[in-house]
């Protein structure tokens, strides 16, 4: 039970807590907080691959996956809380489903 | 010093410098989007052209060779793809360049309109030059990299139009997008910490039968079939395709969810091909099957013409997850020639009936099948359009998705699974019910027929006529795409395979 | 040398109750101004006996300069932040806790 | 001798769990906002004390980013939550 | 000293499910944003104790500083817009709809809840079973990135991979940020914010002192990149931090920003990387193939550039939407009904 297996695990743990947010939470602001703990976890888990014996670094490539992991994780998120702001501003609502309850398909535009 | 490696670099090089441009540049966007389109077209011509003679390459990106540096692989596969994205990308280009104009001519939404204009032009050409890349990337990583821009990309396009619906659908797109791509970056992740390798053609030697393999290649296939929305995860794809902009809907159908499939081909036909049990192929021929039942029952029940066409997309893309049992059954490589013709001729096929649809809207003000009635009279060469790309959806001779179609047919039937064989034609049968749907309201004869007085410009009815005969004439065509992928043919399965050093 | 080196242990050994004292007063304390308090100033005293400790014991000079940027830093911003939340609590009317 | 100060770092981060809890009960949102007052100090101290311990330059770079990626917290917390216009 | 270390690596690993779950489980969202800034100082405190320095500057400036700051900002929309929006209600003018409301929905469906929440333990068991058997890395391209730093032109292994082996990597990366920007800028423009709003004293001096020095730490971060942990992203973020500082504070400057400057320096940093990459074909060489020996020299000159534009892009992410038009704001009716932030903002 040496710790890197420690942080495989806790990586592992991340991930679970995070696809289980992303499904099961109602409110958009919170699946988009779920799916970077996902990432979090699967970035603890390149990084934990990477280190050798006594979590010294012997394989640098994880660490530019993780680092361009991170950047692709903060750009997507941006994209994401703009557009809740503005579901929520035009539906009253942030959440997904609630189009679904007032009839399917509002107006549409070409 | 052009060879096939320099025409490859430009393709990825080109859209992305004209995006930037474009950015800067926003009042002149249309035509350095045009410019960029044409040369993109002209790129994919030339490399065509030089890997016919000079065969399959690998090019190292920065000079580093495979397993350390990123290569490209331009073989078969990937050239027909690129061409593909570049034939449907040009039109679509076009489309989109008379789609903006007209709009913006409407005096009474200058703004929005011109913001459209604005910002549809370099996201697309991201997305673009995201795709060739994908195509031609032999890197796991690269690749995923690619996926996310193409990804984000058509999350932005799609909530371009700024409707509340489309708002909505690019919010659960989004979201899907971010599964998927996490769940597929957690597939390599395992995979390089069990080989160490991230080059796909280095992979494929070094694949063995291992728990954390399995777990890889399950997560990985997950990401894709979420991002290619085979039919239990297809829910998200309906609502963005339809509520999006008409081009924006074109190119989503017809190019991006090719990509995913594309990754799809890539892992279950090459790297993991040897250690893949046909039970897996099977299942996801019974998903492409739920698929091609449930998008055509659907398409059959929708009340707006391009709900219709994007459950059709739901439906085609479970004739090419069908293919897949049929690719691993079939030892000769006629099922590999079909799914690729299928993929080409749907790519035409269903971004002219996308663009179509569009014409239609702005003619009509509505896409309500019901009162299409008689439009013919005011937009005939549209509904030919329609009508010509819903021949090819239907797999109806001459058309590249007949032939594609009659091969998977003599694959099922000399492999003795006839049932595969019988899916396709229920599928053939149930695409003809609501082309025809449509095409009986399109072309009844009904003098008055109210529509907007704006004029569709004549490139936007041409480029989708012009695109739906392609895909007619795929069918007759079929030898030339067919012998590329001949002279690189990337899968031969059961013969050793060259492989870089 | 080792007098410095000892001085500089005995240094940090004084910092870490602090930080810990600070830690307690955050759960302990009622209300949202003491708290700050608490945390404000007892952990930056705690830090700066850290540093002070990590000072003594560092060999080159522009170790000492970064211990003691860092230091100064971290002084200005929980000062300031302390500010900002304390005039924030109060213009939401938080009020102060008075002894029942 | 170097293991005092990961004895020191430990009890560190000890405390700044013990600290995330008051976020976790914290009545008022104000409480949570200590939460970043606490990284500001305890974070930079454990990296300066684990830069000693393991002799690690490094870690001083990473705590200066820590202690201005804290006071941006802080001030993005009273700000952008309370802050601003009052209605 | 291992059983000490040993310790506080067993703490910090179980700190992080922990926290993560309590996150997601707390009811009340601002909490949810404190605790993920909490985790992700945390994480980069992980990434220290696993020997991975530029991952932990990484994590600390952009995972924990700016997303954090991104949430918040978002949670802020979202409060003031369900504010407004409770005003337009109270006043009678948005029709009540019959949405179930969502705690009673998730009753509905308890057979797929137990079956996900089953599907998912089982893999997660599988996965740590087979995770524990494969036994450690073997080192994976180490070694071959080692043999090849001779060439490189950098001394830090990871700047070396991210810049030179798999450039082409980073060179799409510079390409996400763009298009995130691009998608910022296309949804929805900056609201105009009310003049009146001075920063008080403490802030105008905390700015005045924190972004000089922010700015001298990211071109820090950015020189040290060859040799030790830092580079192009550290040194964008913590300029990036400085901008969201000056956001924050809502210094007048930052809004005499003409649009044309900001535009070029968004394109700046992925431009530039794009032309050294095909310049660097010019020689004969391949793509992003630096000629000769001068690969570092053409490193720093990417990173700087990179650095100046993803600190602007993270800025303008922050901001959250196209600068406002520096004319009258005209009529922009670039929405729906409920029509654009701007709206929101004037209720």
């Amino acid at each position: 039970m040496n710790t890197l297996f420690l942080y495989t695990m806790s990586g592992l743990a991340l991930f679970a807590i995070g696809l289980h947010g992303l499904i099961r939470s109602s409110h958009l602001l919170r699946k988009i907080l779920a799916a970077n703990l996902m990432s979090s976890g699967v970035f603890l888990i390149m990084i934990v691959g990477a280190c050798g014996t006594d979590q010294v670094m012997i394989d640098p490539v994880p660490h530019a996956m993780v680092l361009t992991g991170i950047v692709v994780s903060v750009s997507t998120t941006a994209v994401a809380l703009v557009l809740v702001c503005l579901v929520q501003e035009t539906t009253n609502r942030a959440l997904l489903w609630q189009k679904r309850k007032r009839g399917q398909g509002g107006r549409t535009d070409a | 010093m052009p060879d096939t490696a320099f025409w490859a670099v430009c393709l990825v090089v080109v859209p992305l410098f004209f995006a930037l441009i474009c950015f800067v540049r926003s009042d002149q966007a249309a035509v350095l989007g045009l410019l960029a389109a044409g040369l993109n077209a002209l790129a994919a011509l030339a490399m065509t052209v030089f890997f016919v003679r000079s065969g399959p390459l690998r090019y190292a990106i920065g000079g580093w060779q495979a397993p350390l540096g990123i290569n490209f692989s331009i073989d078969g596969l990937s050239v027909l793809l690129v061409a593909m994205t570049a034939v449907t990308g040009l039109s679509v280009s076009m489309y989109a360049r008379g789609y903006f104009s007209l709009r913006i001519g409407s005096a009474g939404e200058i703004n929005r309109h011109g913001h459209q204009r604005a910002f549809f032009w370099p996201v697309w050409l991201l997305l673009w030059g995201a795709l060739n890349g994908l195509f031609l990337s032999a890197d796991l990583f690269n690749v995923y990299v690619t996926l996310e821009i193409i990804g984000l990309s058509a999350v932005v396009l799609t909530a371009l139009s700024g409707k509340p619906a489309a708002r909505l659908a690019a919010m659960r797109y989004l979201l899907v997008s971010l599964l998927g791509s996490c769940s597929y970056l957690f597939g390599v992740a395992l995979l390089y910490r069990s080989y160490g390798i991230l080059d796909m053609a280095a992979l494929a030697r070094l694949i063995s039968p291992a728990p954390l393999m399995w777990a890889s290649l399950a997560l990985l296939t997950t990401g894709l079939l979420l991002k290619t929305a085979l039919f239990p995860l297809h829910f998200w794809l309906p609502p963005a395709h339809a509520n999006a902009l008409a081009p924006v809907s074109a190119i989503l159908s017809g190019l991006v969810v090719k990509a995913s499939f594309y990754l799809m081909l890539r892992l279950w036909g090459d790297i993991f091909a040897q250690v893949l049990p046909f039970a897996a192929y099977v299942l996801l021929g019974v998903l492409g099957c739920g698929a091609v039942l449930w998008g055509a029952v659907q398409a059959l029940l929708q009340k707006r013409l391009k709900m219709l066409i994007a459950y059709s997309t739901v439906a085609q893309l479970g004739y090419l997850f069908i293919a897949l049992p049929l690719i691993r059954l079939d030892p000769g490589s006629s099922a590999w020639e079909a799914v690729i013709l299928l993929i080409m001729s749907h790519a035409c096929a269903k971004s002219a009936m996308f663009m179509a649809a569009g014409s239609i809207f702005l003619k009509a003000g509505h896409d309500r099948i019901d009162d299409l009635a008689g439009i013919k009279e005011v937009l005939p060469i549209s509904s030919f359009a329609f009508v010509l790309a819903g021949v090819s959806l239907m797999g109806f001779p001459p058309s590249g998705g007949f032939v594609g179609k009659w091969l998977l047919l003599g694959v099922s039937l000399a492999g003795g699974e006839w049932w595969w064989g019988v899916m396709l034609v229920i599928g053939s049968l149930l695409a003809a019910g609501y082309v025809y749907r449509v095409a009986s309201r399109l072309l009844v004869f009904k003098v008055t027929f109210f529509s907007r007085r704006q004029s569709i410009p004549p490139v936007m009815e041409w480029s989708a006529v012009l695109l739906a005969l392609l895909a007619l004439l795929l069918g007759l065509l079929a030898g030339y795409p067919l012998g590329l992928l001949e002279a690189g043919s990337p899968f031969p399965l059961h013969a050793c395979r060259e492989v870089m050093p | 040398m080792a007098f410095l080196h000892g001085l500089g242990m005995v240094c940090i050994l004084l910092g870490i109750p602090f930080f810990v004292s600070g830690t307690i007063g955050l759960l302990r304390f009622p209300d949202i101004y003491t708290r700050l308090h608490a945390l404000t100033k007892a952990d930056n005293v705690g830090l700066g006996f850290v540093v002070l400790g990590l000072a003594l014991q560092a060999e080159e000079w522009n170790t000492v300069a970064r211990l003691l940027l860092i230091w100064l830093l971290v002084l200005i911003a929980s000062s300031a932040s302390c500010h900002l939340v304390a005039r924030a609590a109060l213009r939401r009317k938080i009020q102060p806790w008075t002894r029942p | 001798m170097s293991g005092l100060y990961s004895l020191a770092a430990l009890c560190l981060l000890l405390a700044v769990l013990a600290g995330l809890v008051r976020i976790l009960r914290g009545p008022t949102e104000a409480d949570s906002m200590l939460a970043a007052q606490l990284f500001g100090t305890c974070g930079v101290a454990i990296l300066l004390l684990l830069s000693k311990g393991l002799d690690w330059v490094v870690l001083q770079d990473i705590a200066l980013v820590f202690a201005l990626l804290a006071a941006l917290a802080a001030v993005a917390f009273a700000l952008r939550t309370w802050g601003g216009t009052e209605r | 000293m291992m059983d000490v270390m040993g310790f506080f690596d067993i703490v910090l690993a179980l700190a992080l499910p922990w926290l993560g779950w309590r996150l997601l489980a707390s009811s009340d969202l601002f909490r949810a944003v404190v605790l993920f800034i909490s985790l992700g100082l945390l994480m980069s405190l992980t990434w220290v104790r696993l020997q991975a320095p530029d991952v932990a500057l990484a994590e600390a400036a952009i995972g924990a500083g700016l997303t954090g700051a991104l949430f918040l900002s978002a949670l802020r929309r979202l409060e003031r817009l369900s504010e407004s929006e409770r005003r337009l209600e109270h006043a009678g003018k948005r029709e009540e709809d019959e949405t179930i409301p969502p705690e009673k929905r998730r009753r509905a469906k308890p057979v797929a809840y137990v079956l996900s929440l089953f599907l998912l333990v089982v893999f997660v068991l599988l996965l740590g079973w087979s995770l524990g058997q494969t036994p450690g890395a073997k080192g994976g391209l180490g070694p071959a990135v080692a043999g090849q730093m001779g060439q490189s032109g950098v001394q830090s292994q990871v700047t070396a991979v991210l810049l030179n082996f798999r450039g082409y990597d980073t060179l799409l990366e510079m390409m996400v940020l763009f298009l995130a920007a691009l998608g910022v800028w296309s949804l929805t423009r900056v609201r105009q914010t009310q003049q009146g709003e001075v920063p008080g004293p403490v802030l105008a001096t905390l700015v005045r002192l924190l972004v000089p020095l922010m700015i001298i730490v990211a071109g820090y971060l950015v020189w040290i990149g060859s040799s030790r942990a830092g580079g192009a992203f550290q040194g964008g973020a913590v300029l990036a931090a400085a901008g969201v500082l000056l956001l924050l504070a809502n210094v007048t400057v930052v809004r005499q920003v003409p649009a044309g400057l900001l535009r070029w320096a968004l394109v700046l940093g992925p431009l530039l990387f794009l032309l050294t990459a095909v310049a660097c074909m010019g020689g004969g060489g391949n793509l992003l193939e630096y000629p000769g020996q001068s690969a570092g020299v053409w490193i720093l000159f990417i990173e700087s550039a990179t650095a100046v534009s993803i600190g602007v892009t993270l800025a303008a992410l922050y901001a959250g939407g196209r600068p406002p038009a520096p004319s009258a704001p005209e009529k922009d009716n670039e929405e729906g009904p409920g029509s654009g932030v701007d709206k929101g903002g004037k209720a």
